[in-house]
């Protein structure tokens, strides 16, 4: 019931939340606080997982009974790669709450709701080892995340969250095809019929229809990564979006692609994986290189960090089909680490928003004078996202680079090239936010008075710096990190390999 | 008479009896009070039967799937019925032969989901069809309802005579009209083979008139938009289901999928409707012709099971799967539809999308009902309608069928953008224009709303005993 | 001899059929269906069904014509159509309608007059005994085994009935009240 | 001695004629009649099935097509009358407010 609990208390707590509002306006934010905090507690014995010797395969295992007709189970398991992803969803999550508790005024009730139903699901997908349950929460997760942006985000916000609920229903379905087709061609092949993913993990279906299923998954997942062809709908998203959605999205929403080809397309489809490898891995080094560039001529901040996680995610993608064990743990690094430094930079985006009215690069400029504390963090988590050793970032993209070389040279070769891209967008950032000549936004809000903008909250800074020891603490020592998932990446990589 | 025949007897008493009443004084309370208590006491002798062995008598088969889906159609027709009163009352008509209407209409339907027979089957369609052109054309004063009435009659005695000349064929090919013997002789006939196909089209053009199917699809958003909202809604659910009933039973007994011709006839309409029926759907403001394309596109879809026997199988748990997935395929439909029509019939001024601009923020339960009916008629999991999808998908899947089920996909795709636009439009902030201040929420209203929301997401969410009481049921 | 009574019956029918759906005035083209139906009528008796061919022209085009006969006269109120009547009664519009029923009358003569006697039909596989169905068959399977659709078919009659005089009943028409003084039904 | 297959040639014949006077007539009242014929046109395949097999469900089928033709033209007239009550015509293009 553990997991269960994991999942149960952001509902309930989103009702909860939703009809506290009719009482007061600020008790939904309470509510959804106490909450996330609440939900650490199922979670929190599970950290005496980094001092163990050897990992098990499973930290925690509740198959239940769901839809026997087909037998469906709801099955929820837990092991070290879902734990890391789900600590980084809770701590998002309470991100996502710090960034929103001044900024959204209107309707707060319905926005809790559907922030803690959002990161309910996203829970939901990295527990979920039964394949139906895990498509469910796949696409119910969407709803509470469409209404995040379509609701509470900028100007142009129906549009953007159209799209995004368009793009990622769209592979959904294609994964809803081929989850049939892998689960009946199991059927005849082993003749169990088992939406279970330890059973079909054990006998991987073989033939020309698995390669074809294998796509429509990898298509399902890139989308959701994003990936290249499939990318378009993240910068409208991101730019769109209110801070917390901004900040859900790049820091866990995004991961759930990487992770579905972790756990499912490897070991599902080990002899199909092997044969897109070289596609995808093109796809990714093309990825890199493109977010990089499109990052590096944008004049839309949030329009800029989105482009630079479609490159970063690149990496993931780089990590995840060099079937190597280092850069598969790479892969799980960057995941964490870019969930982390974009979510902050989305944070601080969406504080300079708050407080200057724009994101507009050529408006800022300057701003170290005024707001030092913020520039501070700013230039911090800049020089995170550009990879600077001894962060998160650095660790993750080294051994995917390391990882992949051996198999593949040139395209890590073209991927390194985007690591120096990816220098230069990030020191544009901070160049042409932090420092150079006081943009006009910035200059009439002093006009108007210096009093309206102030520096960090302690709210806002507290949040920040917690991020900012986090990053530290991966970058100089990532190996509990590393740990934590080796085993069952090990194993994912034999099956490929056999 | 055994216990078989019980709720159409119940039923015709029913008639009489308001029928008598009538004669005596018109009360409109009477009416609806006569009227429901014959739909209550018809669905208790239905419930009866569920699990019942059945028997087949020459004109009529009592299956275990037969009782059942009457129950389906009855349990649509009262949550019809619960708010009819209130909106007979807005109409400035004579009230008390709607019901007898209603009720003939149900009635036919039953003889027509229980038909075994040609003429029982045609008997059936015809009381249906013909109490339809006087529920479609029952409020006299509007024009629309008359030009929806006229071409309902059209159309309506236009596939029946198609559908007559089909069986005609077919007597005359083998001299039976029972369905059972349609597969028996289907290598005897008189007549060339040809002339078999030819029948079998007559039959099936007829039914794609009744199932509003692309080439024949012309007129359904005219006659949704067109006639009353109730009598909408019945001919959405009740019309379609029983037609479709008899048409799978047909194409199974008579197996029709043995003529190639057929399957590639079926194929294209299946997935002309698909497309087309969304692509339609896309283009429209209004919320019935909305819906009335959508339910081409869902008949559509539902078209694929007709052609499972056509394709190879890899004996897929049992045979009965796909018995199973056209079950819960149209109780899901059926249910999300008539859920979204008794919204609409809470809201009778809100006749296009823009009315619904930030209906969200002034009645929540009536938002929320809605955009859950429209995830459901769009396949958002949790939903019963997305169940519904996923059994016809694994049904599919296992015959094989990826050109349909590209359709199916592409056409989902597409249906996407116009459920998801209503709900787009209801989460809007309103600009001060929109006033709901004229909409009255009934406790009526209220709880039928609670129990759409139960149906809709409780078998969604939790679809295990229902898919395990279609299971028995399809077996038995 | 018999096929030959056989198309010049069919021939008649398809030529008032084509008259009836081509006809710009509703009586004439009434009047083709009628004679529509008497061909199919002799066709049945060709076929050996007299029981179908008497109901032909006692319910078909008895009495379903008259309905149609009575609503269409019904429609043509007023002056105006009091002078299209006059025309309607010359002989000039519906001499076509009668030669063809003068045809069938004639041929009606011939088969009663016993110089053709409808005996065979032939399919593909030869030649059948045609085998007359007796009203007595016809009652016992219609009372018997499928008595429940004398129930249905009368259920069918009341709905129809219903639907009529409620579409038909008349309303006010708060809209078109003052224009629509000739309401005199 | 009549071929079945004239019977069904003569049948189709008549049949499209009917079709092509629902689909070409604007005048309810021709399109009523048009159907009629349709229906004639399958009672008479009946009848021929009825003869050529010695089987009496074909006429039964003949009386409750000539029970539908009748319920049908008691609806059908009835909109007929409410029709040209109301709008003076009978042209059904005239009737055509719903567009969309």
């Amino acid at each position: 019931m553990i997991l269960l609990s994991l999942l149960l208390i952001p509902l309930i707590g989103g009702i909860v939340a939703w009809y506290s509002e009719r009482f007061n306006p600020d008790y939904p934010r309470w509510v959804a606080l106490a909450s996330l905090i609440l939900c650490w507690v199922p979670v929190l014995p599970y950290f005496s997982a980094f001092t163990l010797e050897q990992m098990p395969q499973w930290l925690v295992d509740e198959p239940m009974r769901w839809i026997p007709r087909l037998n469906i189970t709801a099955h929820l398991a837990m092991d070290g790669l879902s734990f890391l992803l789900v600590i980084l969803t809770l701590a998002m999550g309470l991100v996502a709450l710090s960034s929103a508790w001044t900024e959204i005024k209107k309707r707060t009730g319905f926005f809790y709701l559907n922030l803690l139903w959002t990161l309910a699901g996203v829970m939901g997908v990295f527990l979920a080892m039964d394949l139906f349950l895990f498509f469910v929460f796949w696409e119910v997760m969407l709803v509470p995340m469409y209404l995040l942006i379509a609701i509470w985000g900028y100007e142009n916000r129906q549009y953007a969250a159209f799209k995004f609920f368009m793009f990622t229903q769209a592979g959904g379905l294609l994964m809803l095809l081929s989850l049939a087709g892998l689960v009946i061609l199991h059927y005849q092949q082993t003749h169990i019929l088992s939406f279970d993913y330890t059973v079909l993990v054990q006998n991987p279906i073989t033939g020309d229809l698995a390669y074809w299923i294998a796509v429509g998954f990898t298509v399902a997942f890139i989308v959701k990564l994003p990936a290249l062809p499939f990318h378009s709908w993240l910068p409208d998203a991101h730019t769109q979006a209110p801070t917390a959605a901004s900040v859900i999205l790049a820091a866990v929403l995004l991961k759930t692609g990487g992770y579905g080809l972790i756990r499912f397309v490897l070991p599902l489809f080990p002899d199909a994986a092997k044969a897109i490898a070289p596609l995808m891995m093109t796809i990714a080094g093309v990825g890199v290189v493109y977010g990089a560039m499109m990052a590096f001529v944008q004049k839309d901040l949030k329009r800029l960090i989105a482009y630079s996680s479609v490159s970063h995610m690149g990496f993931v993608l780089l990590g995840c089909f060099a079937m190597n064990i280092y850069a598969l743990q790479g892969a799980v690094m960057q995941m964490l680490a870019h969930g982390i430094s974009t979510s902050a930079l989305f944070v601080l985006v969406g504080m300079i928003q708050y407080r200057f009215k724009t994101r507009d690069l050529d408006k800022l400029g300057g701003l170290w004078q005024q707001v030092p504390r913020l520039s501070a963090i700013g230039l911090f988590f800049g020089v995170a996202s550009l990879g600077m050793p001894g962060l998160g970032n650095f660790v993750a993209e080294f051994l995917v680079l390391v990882g992949s070389f051996e198999k593949y040279p040139w395209y890590t070769v073209v991927a390194a090239s985007g690591l120096i891209l990816g220098a230069i967008y990030s020191l544009i950032i901070i160049y042409k936010t932090f420092f150079g000549p006081r943009g006009d936004s910035v200059q009439t809000s002093e006009v108007k008075g210096a009093a309206e903008v102030t520096d960090t909250s302690n709210r806002e800074a507290t949040t920040l710096l917690v991020m900012v020891v986090i990053l530290v603490y991966m970058g100089v020592h990532p190996q509990p990190f590393m740990d934590m998932v080796q085993s069952n990446l090990l194993q994912t990589i034999a099956k490929g390999l056999l | 008479m055994s216990l078989h025949y019980l709720p159409a007897i119940v039923l015709i008493i029913t008639v009489l009896l308001s029928l008598t009443s009538l004669s005596l004084k018109r009360h409109h309370g009477i009416a609806y009070l006569i009227c429901g208590g014959g739909l209550l006491l018809t669905m208790l002798s239905l419930f009866m039967q569920i699990g019942k062995t059945g028997t087949t008598s020459e004109l009529f088969v009592f299956d275990a799937i037969t009782p059942f889906l009457s129950l389906i159609l009855l349990i649509v027709v009262s949550m019809i019925w619960v708010q009819l009163y209130q909106w007979l009352e807005a109409l400035d008509e004579r009230k008390e032969e709607y019901y007898l209407l209603l009720l003939l209409a149900t009635l036919g339907s039953l003889i027509m989901v229980a038909s075994n027979h040609f003429t029982s089957f045609f008997l059936g369609l015809e009381l249906m069809s013909l109490s339809f052109v006087g529920l479609v054309a029952y409020s006299g004063r509007e024009f629309k309802g008359q030009e929806a009435g006229v071409k309902y009659l059209i159309l309506s005695a236009v596939a029946s005579a198609l559908m007559l000349m089909g069986m005609a064929i077919l007597y005359l090919q083998y001299g039976t009209l029972s369905f059972n013997d349609l597969s028996m002789q289907g290598a005897s006939g008189t007549l060339p083979s040809w002339v078999t196909v030819t029948g079998i089209i007559f039959i099936l053009g007829g039914m794609f008139f009744k199932l509003s199917l692309v080439p024949c699809h012309l007129w359904v958003a005219d006659l949704f938009e067109g006639a009353p909202l109730a009598t909408s809604a019945l001919l959405a659910t009740l019309s379609k289901l029983a037609a479709f009933v008899v048409l799978w039973r047909i194409f199974s007994l008579g197996e029709w999928h043995t003529h190639a011709v057929i399957v590639d006839i079926v194929a294209a309409v299946a997935i002309a409707s698909m497309l087309v029926g969304n692509f339609l759907g896309l283009l429209q403001n209004n919320l019935l012709r909305l819906l009335a394309y959508s339910s081409i596109a869902h008949f559509g879809y539902l078209l694929i099971i007709l052609l499972l026997a056509a394709s190879p199988t890899t004996a897929f748990l049992t045979s009965t799967f796909s018995t199973e997935a056209v079950v819960f395929y149209l109780v899901a439909y059926l249910f999300t539809l008539v859920g979204v029509f008794s919204v609409l019939m809470q809201m009778p001024q809100i006749k296009t999308q823009q009315d619904l601009t930030g209906l969200f923020w002034h009645k929540p339960t009536l938002a929320i009902t809605l955009a859950l009916l429209m995830l459901s008629l769009a396949g958002i999991p949790l939903t019963i309608g997305f169940m519904g999808k996923f059994y016809l998908v694994m049904t599919a899947v296992n015959h094989q069928m990826w050109w349909l089920l590209s359709a199916l996909v592409i056409g989902s795709v597409i249906g996407l953008f116009y459920y998801l636009r209503v709900i787009m439009m209801m989460i809007k902030a309103p600009d001060g224009e929109s006033d709901f201040s004229g909409l009255t929420m009934t406790t009526n209203g209220q709880l039928l709303n609670y129990l759409i929301i139960f149906l809709v997401i409780g078998f969604g969410t939790f679809p295990a005993a229902f898919s395990q009481l279609i299971e028995t049921l399809s077996r038995g | 001899m018999i096929e030959v009574l056989f198309f010049i019956a069919a021939a008649v029918a398809l030529i008032s059929a084509a008259m009836t759906v081509t006809a710009h005035n509703a009586v004439h083209g009434l009047l083709y269906l009628v004679v529509t139906m008497l061909a199919i009528s002799l066709i049945f008796f060709l076929l050996g069904s007299p029981f179908a061919a008497a109901l032909q022209v006692i319910v078909y085009a008895g009495a379903i014509m008259v309905l149609f006969i009575f609503v269409t006269m019904m429609l043509h109120q007023g002056e105006k159509s009091l002078l299209e009547e006059k025309q309607l009664f010359q002989i000039s519009g519906s001499i076509g309608a009668f030669l063809l029923s003068a045809v069938l009358l004639v041929e009606l003569v011939y088969v009663l007059a016993g110089f053709a006697s409808p005996q065979l039909i032939n399919g593909s596989e030869g030649y059948f005994t045609i085998q007359t169905i007796t009203v007595k068959e016809l009652g016992i399977q219609l009372y018997g085994p499928y008595q429940l659709l004398v129930v249905i078919a009368a259920m069918m009659l009341l709905s129809a009935l219903i639907s009529a005089i409620h579409i038909a009943r008349r309303q006010k028409n708060p809209m078109q009240a003052d224009e629509e003084g000739d309401q005199t039904l | 001695m009549i071929s079945i297959h004239w019977l069904l040639f003569l049948s189709l014949a008549l049949f499209s004629i009917g079709v092509y006077g629902v689909v070409a007539r604007r005048n309810l009242l021709f399109i009523l009649l048009s159907l009629e014929i349709m229906l004639n046109a399958v009672v008479l395949l009946f009848i021929a099935g009825s003869s050529f097999h010695g089987n009496p469900d074909g006429q039964i089928m003949y009386l409750l097509i000539l029970t539908l033709a009748a319920s049908e033209v008691a609806v059908g007239l009835g909109l007929v009358i409410h029709m040209y009550r109301q709008h003076h015509t009978l042209d059904v293009d005239k009737l055509s407010q719903l567009r969309g």
